[in-house]
C-alpha cells in the first residue's frame, strides 16, 4: 500500500475525446490509415444502400405493408465500416437497429425486411452468415457474445466476435456483467456502443452522468476507445485495430461510436415530443453520407454518374429484396410448436392436435 | 364524466393520485417528456414537475429497485416497465425485494409501490412485447396483482392499488388500451382489491377470465346464447389474490367451468383456478373444467399471434364442449 | 459401482461427463478452487484445468448469460447457481434467453445448458437460499426442469441433462445432499428425461412429489401402511415437462390423488397436476385432489422452517382425509 | 466535436491509490483530520467490541448455539469509523457483514445475535434505528438505498445516506444500475465498498479486470474514492468529508475501502482450500485494532489499564447481550403469516386455519 495523503478524486479533465480523420466537410484532419480505394467506394456503396433500404422501410410502414420499424439513417457508417471490418468466419451479435452491419455480413436483405414484417424468417440467417439471432430486449445479447466469444478463445481459435449496442444500453445490468466477464476472462470480444444520442426519448445526459460512455470500458479494465462514429476513416482505424487485438490475443475492446438517430425511434415514435428541430438541424450537417461523398469526390474517386448509379443500383437491390420478401409464405400457423424444444414434447404433442388456427391478418 | 379510452382513463387516475397526495411519485423510462410510449403519463410531467415524474435510466432493476427504496422512504412511487416482457430483468427486485420487505423487517417497514405494466398480444408486436406473466407473480407470495378489462376498472382499480399499503403489479391490457371508451367519474373511486365482478350473469356454464380477455369471453357468450347456453362470465380484476368465493359461488350453481388465458397453459393460473374448483366443489361439477390458453410455446411473431391468443371461436368451442359433456 | 452421497454422485456425474465430452464446461461462483460451497465440483478443476472450470465473477445473469453464448458456439456448459434464490437475478437470462434462443432463430441455434442449481429448505439457511422454483419454470416454455430424489437418480438425470439438446434446470434438493448413501455405478449412465417413476406401489391414493419431498412422501406412505393403507408414491423426476401418463395411469387405478411441493400452494406446480388430474380423470375419481404445500408466504426464517416444509405428518394427514373423503 | 487523431486508449497509470494517514505501524503519514479525542478512543472501544462480537459469535457456532454466522474481523474500522460519521437520524443500508457498523449507528446487540440464530428479530431494528433490513441476495440493496436518499432528497431534507457492499457485490448487475441512478439523480448516497480481497473463494484480482475498485465510480460519473479501509484517519477523512457533500447538495460518493477479511466467509466456509497461509499472516500485519491502539499509545490516550478495561468491558456488553438474546422467546410458529401483507388475504387466513405447526428444533 502506497502512503498517500491527497485526495484521489477523479481529475476534472475530460479524458475521452471522439478520434475523427475526417472532417464533417470531408477534409482529412490527419492522416488517413490505409484503405484499398475499392474498400472507400465500397463504404459508400453499402452506406447508400444502407439508407436506401431506410427510406424504403419508412414508407412501406406507412403503407402497412410492414410492422414497427427501427430507421438507420445517421448510423450507416459505424454500422457499414465495423461490419467490412470483421472477416466472414468471424461472428457479429446485432441488435434491432443494425440492418446494415448485418447486410454488409451477409445477412440477405430480402429476411432483413421479414424482420419488421413480423415473420419467424426475419430473426435468422442463413446457415452460412455468423450473425446471431436478435434480442429484443436491450443488452440481453451481450452476454451471449460475451460466452460466444469465450467459447472461442477456450476451442483455441483466432476469431474476433463483434457486437452492438445503444447509448440506452449501458445502464442494464446485463451490459455490466458481460463487460466485466469480456475484461476478467480477456475474450476476442470488440463491443461497439452506438451512441446515436437518445435511448427513445431520454438524451444521453440524462442516460448517465459520465461525461463519456467510452470511460465505462475502464471500469472493467478493457482497452476503451472513442471514436467519430461519422467518419468512416477513424472508424475504419479504430475497429480494424481493435478486432486485430482480439484475435491476436490481446484481449477484448469497448468502442463508444459517436453517432446520431436522424429519424424517429421506431416508426411508432414521434420525436417532435422530445428534441428540437434545431438540433436535428446541426446533426444533419454530420451526416455520415455527405460526408464520405465529399472526401470520395475530393480523391476523385467518385463522378456524378457514378454516385447517381449507386442510388440507382441500391433502390433496385432493396426492389428485388421486397418483392421476395413479400412472395415469401406466411408459415403454417402451427409452425411454432416446432421450434420449442428439439423434439416436441407431450404437451405440445397433445396441444398442436387441438389447435384451431386463425387467419393470419 | 367524459367518455375516455382505457388509457385515458389510467393517465387520469394517474392525475388524480398525484393532485391528492403529494407522496405519489412517477418514475419509468419514456414516462416524463415523451408522456410515456402509449400516453398514460402525458402531461404528468408539466403538471408536477421533474421531481415526481422522472425520466429514468433504461434499467429496469434500477427502476424498481429505487422505487423500493422510495416506497420504503415514505413515498408512494409508481414505476413504469414498458413492456411486460421487460419485467423479467427486474423480476428479483419485484419478487425477492418489493414482495419481501415486509416480511423481512416483521412488518416495520412497507412497500406500497404500484408497478405499471402494459402485457398481452395481438397487437403485431415485436418479440417480448405480448408476455403475460400472472401466473409467476401470483406464484410469488408479497406482491398482488390486479389488471382491468375496461377503463372504468382501470382507474378505479389503479386508484385502490396505489392506495394499498403493499406492492401492486398494476397490469395493462395492451390491446384494450384504445379499443373502448366509456364514462368514468372524474374524481377519486376505488375498485375494491381481492373482489372479482360477475361481468355477465349466466346460469349454464361459468366462464372465468381477466383483464385482455374478458372482452373475448363476452363475445364468445353472446355467440354462445344465440345458441341457447347461458353463460356467466366472471371478470377477475384482482389476479391475486384470487376471489375464490365469487368463482366458487357461480360454479355452485352453472356447475360447469371454463377458464381462459393468453398466457401458456401448464403452470398458468388456469391451473390454479382449475384445480381450485375441482378440489372445492367437485361434487357441485357436472363436466370437467377446462382451460382455455395460450400454447406451451413463447407467444409467436406477429404472422401467427392470432392464433395463440384464445379467440372468440376458440372460446365459444369449449363452452359448447362443456355443455354438452 | 461405490456408495455415494448425492452429492457425490452430483460430483461423479459431472466428471464423467467431463471425461467423455471436451465440449463440457463448468462455470459458477466457488466452483473452481472452491469445489463448490457444497463440493459438487470439488477436483474438477485439477482434473480439467481452467478452461473448463471457471469460477466466475459474482454475477448470476453473467454466469448463465455467458453459458448461453457458449452452448450457441457449440459447447456444453454446466452453469452453477449457488442457491435457487439467486435465479431471480438470472431469471430473464433463463426464461427470455436461454429458453427462446431455438424459437428465435427457428432451430438454427440451440441452446444446450445444464443449470445446475439447489434448492430448498429445512437446512437452517438464512433468506433466499431455501426458496423452490419449479413453478415458475414449468411455465416458462423453451427449458425443462428436472430434480432428483436419491443419488442414482441425481448422476443419470444429470447425465441425460448434459445430453439434452435443450436448456434445463437441474435443481438439486439441498436437504437430501448427504442424507443418505447408496450404490452409484461408476460408468456413464442416463434416466430417460420426461419419465416419472413408481417410487413405491400401492392402491388406495396416488401421491406425487418430486425432488427434496420424495422421502418425507415415501416415510409418510410407511406410516399410512401401519393403518392398512396402500399408497402409491409416483416421484416425478422430471418437473416440466410433466409426465401426465404415470400420473393418470396411477391416479386411474387408486382414484384418489395427494400432491406434495415445498413451494407456496397459489399457483405452484401442484396447481397443474390438481388440474390435470380433475380435467382428465374427473370420472375416476373418488375424491378431491388434495395439495400438501408451503404457505402463500415467503420462505421463513430457520425457527420456524419445519413448520412451513411439508412434514411426514402433514402428509399423513392428508393421505388419511384423502382415503376417508 | 474536438478534432483529434490520437489514440485515446486509457493511460498506463494507475489513477488511484488508497489514501492512507496512518502507517501500520501506528504513526502518521500527514496531518490527521481534525478528531477530538473522546471520539478516537471511542473508535477503538467500538472496534474492540466489534472484535469480541465476532470471537463470541464464532465459538457460539461451533457450539451449535447460533447458525451460519459472515465474520468481520480485520473489518472492523470501516464499518465502526463509516458509522460514526453517519447522524443518528440518517440512514444506514448494510449487508449481512456489517454488525460493526449496525450497532454503531443504534442497532442492539441482542438483535444482531437473534440475526445468526434464524430469528425474526434479527433483521430488523427497532423503530428509533435508522437501519434497513439485511437483504441476503447480494447487490440488491443498493438501488433500495439510491432511492430512499432520491426520496429524502425530493423531500427536501439535508440528509446523507450510507450504504456497504464488498468486492463481490460490484460485479453485480444492481451494482452497477444503482450507482448509474445515483449519480443521474444526484442522490446524497455514500456508498462504501468494504474490499476485503475476497468473495468467498474468489480474489478481487479475478472479480474484475480493473486495477482498482474506486475507479468503477467514474463509469457513473461519481465522485471516487479510494481509501485504507484499516486506517482510521483516512476513513474519518473520507467518509466525513462525503457525507457532508451528500448533505449540502454536491452528490453521491463511491468509497473503496481496502481492508481484509480476516476470518472465513462464514462459518460454513474453509478459506484453507483456496488462501495461503502466508497471505493471512501479512495481512494481519495490518489489523486495525493493532494501528489503532499504536496510535492512542503513541499519542497518550491509551494506558496498558485502559485497554485491558475496554477488552473487559466489552466481553461484558457481549455476555449480556448473548444472555438477552437466548432468553428471546421464539415466535410462534405461525407467526410468518402476519408479515406477508397489511391484512391477510384469503387465502392466508384459509391456509392459516389448517396450519399443522412442528416442533422448533
Ligand atoms: C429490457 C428492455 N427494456 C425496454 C425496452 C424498450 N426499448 C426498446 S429500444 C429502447 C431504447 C434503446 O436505446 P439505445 O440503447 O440507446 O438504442 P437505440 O434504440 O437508440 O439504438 C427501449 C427503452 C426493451 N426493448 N428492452
Ligand atoms: C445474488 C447472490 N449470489 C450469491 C450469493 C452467495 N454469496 C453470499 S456472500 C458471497 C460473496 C460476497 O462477496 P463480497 O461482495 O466481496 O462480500 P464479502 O462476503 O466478502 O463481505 C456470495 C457469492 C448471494 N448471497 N447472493
Ligand atoms: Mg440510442
Ligand atoms: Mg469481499
Amino acid at each position: 500500500m502506497v502512503a498517500k495523503t491527497r485526495s484521489t478524486t477523479k481529475d476534472a479533465t475530460r479524458r475521452y475525446h471522439p478520434i475523427q480523420i475526417l472532417s464533417p466537410e470531408g477534409e482529412l484532419l490527419g492522416p488517413s490509415p490505409t484503405i484499398k480505394d475499392e474498400e472507400l467506394v465500397k463504404m459508400l456503396k453499402f452506406m447508400i444502400v444502407g439508407r436506401t433500404f431506410d427510406q424504403r422501410a419508412l414508407s412501406l410502414q406507412r403503407q402497412g405493408r410492414i410492422g414497427t420499424y427501427a430507421p438507420i439513417s445517421g448510423q450507416e457508417a459505424v454500422q457499414v465500416v465495423s461490419a467490412m471490418c470483421l472477416n466472414d468466419d468471424e461472428w457479429m451479435f446485432p441488435t434491432y437497429r443494425d440492418y446494415a452491419a448485418m447486410y454488409v455480413h451477409g445477412m440477405p436483405m430480402r429476411d432483413l425486411f421479414l424482420f419488421p414484417m413480423g415473420h419467424p424468417q426475419g430473426g435468422r440467417a442463413p446457415e452460412d452468415v455468423n450473425i446471431y439471432a436478435i434480442s429484443i430486449s436491450i443488452a440481453t445479447h451481450l452476454p451471449h457474445a460475451v460466452g460466444a466469444a469465450w467459447a472461442s478463445k477456450i476451442k483455441g481459435e483466432q476469431k474476433a466476435f463483434i457486437t452492438y449496442h445503444g447509448d440506452g444500453a449501458t445502464s442494464e445490468g446485463d451490459f455490466h456483467e458481460a463487460m466485466n466477464f469480456a475484461g476478467v476472462f480477456q475474450v476476442p470480444l470488440v463491443t461497439i456502443c452506438e451512441n446515436n444520442g437518445w435511448a427513445i426519448s431520454l438524451p444521453r445526459e440524462r442516460q448517465t452522468h459520465s461525461e463519456t460512455i467510452a470511460q465505462k470500458g475502464e471500469a472493467y479494465g478493457i482497452n476503451s476507445q472513442m471514436v467519430d462514429g461519422n467518419d468512416v476513416l477513424a472508424l475504419y482505424q479504430v475497429v480494424s485495430e481493435s478486432l486485430e487485438r482480439a484475435r491476436t490475443g490481446q484481449g477484448p475492446t469497448f468502442i463508444e461510436a459517436v453517432t446520431y438517430r436522424l429519424g424517429p425511434h421506431t416508426t411508432a415514435d414521434d420525436p417532435g415530443r422530445y428534441r428540437s428541430q434545431e438540433e436535428l438541424d446541426e446533426m444533419k450537417q454530420k451526416d455520415p453520407l455527405v460526408r464520405t461523398t465529399k472526401y470520395l469526390r475530393g480523391l476523385g474517386l467518385l463522378s456524378d454518374a457514378e454516385e447517381a448509379e449507386m442510388w440507382e443500383d441500391a433502390k433496385a437491390t432493396v426492389s428485388d429484396a421486397l418483392k421476395e420478401a413479400e412472395n415469401i409464405a406466411v408459415p403454417n400457423q402451427d409452425f411454432f410448436f416446432d421450434h420449442v424444444y428439439a423434439e416436441l414434447t407431450p404437451n405440445l404433442i397433445k396441444q398442436r392436435r387441438e389447435f384451431i388456427p386463425e387467419e393470419a391478418e | 364524466m367524459a367518455k375516455l379510452t382505457m388509457v385515458q382513463a389510467i393517465n387520469q387516475g394517474l392525475k388524480v393520485a398525484m393532485e391528492s397526495n403529494s407522496d405519489v411519485v412517477i418514475l419509468g423510462e419514456d414516462v416524463g417528456r415523451d408522456g410515456g410510449v402509449f400516453r398514460a403519463t402525458e402531461g404528468l410531467l408539466d403538471l408536477f414537475g421533474g421531481d415526481r415524474v422522472a425520466d429514468t435510466p433504461l434499467s429496469e432493476s434500477g427502476i424498481l429497485g429505487t422505487a423500493i427504496g422510495m416506497a420504503v422512504y415514505g413515498l408512494r412511487p409508481v414505476p413504469e416497465i414498458q413492456f411486460m416482457g421487460f419485467l423479467y430483468p427486474a423480476f428479483d427486485q419485484l419478487v425477492s425485494q418489493a414482495a419481501r420487505i415486509r416480511t423481512r423487517s416483521t412488518s416495520r417497514f412497507s412497500c406500497p409501490i404500484t408497478l405499471r405494466v402494459p402485457y398481452g398480444g395481438n397487437v403485431k408486436s415485436p418479440e417480448l412485447h405480448s408476455d403475460s406473466l400472472e401466473a409467476l407473480i401470483a406464484h410469488s407470495p408479497g406482491v398482488k396483482i390486479v389488471t382491468p378489462s375496461n377503463p372504468y376498472d382501470a382507474k378505479g382499480l389503479l386508484l385502490a392499488a396505489i392506495s394499498d399499503p403493499d406492492p401492486v403489479v398494476f397490469a395493462e391490457p395492451l390491446r384494450l388500451y384504445r379499443s373502448v371508451r366509456e364514462e368514468v367519474p372524474d374524481g377519486w373511486y376505488q375498485i375494491e382489491l381481492g373482489k372479482a365482478k360477475v361481468a355477465r350473469e349466466g346460469t349454464d356454464v361459468t366462464v372465468v377470465a381477466w383483464g385482455s380477455l374478458v372482452p373475448t369471453c363476452l363475445r364468445a357468450a353472446q355467440l354462445a346464447s344465440q345458441e341457447g347456453t347461458s353463460v356467466e362470465v366472471v371478470d377477475l380484476r384482482t389476479v391475486s389474490p384470487i376471489d375464490e368465493e365469487t368463482i366458487l359461488r357461480s360454479v355452485t350453481r352453472t356447475h360447469r367451468a371454463v377458464i381462459v388465458h393468453e398466457a401458456p397453459k401448464t403452470a398458468g393460473l388456469g391451473a390454479e383456478i382449475s384445480a381450485l374448483i375441482a378440489e372445492e366443489a367437485i361434487l357441485d361439477l357436472e363436466a370437467p373444467v377446462t382451460r382455455v390458453t395460450g400454447y406451451d410455446a413463447p407467444f409467436p411473431v406477429p404472422v401467427v399471434e392470432r392464433s395463440y391468443v384464445p379467440s372468440d371461436r376458440r372460446v365459444l368451442e369449449a363452452i359448447r364442449a362443456c355443455v354438452k359433456f
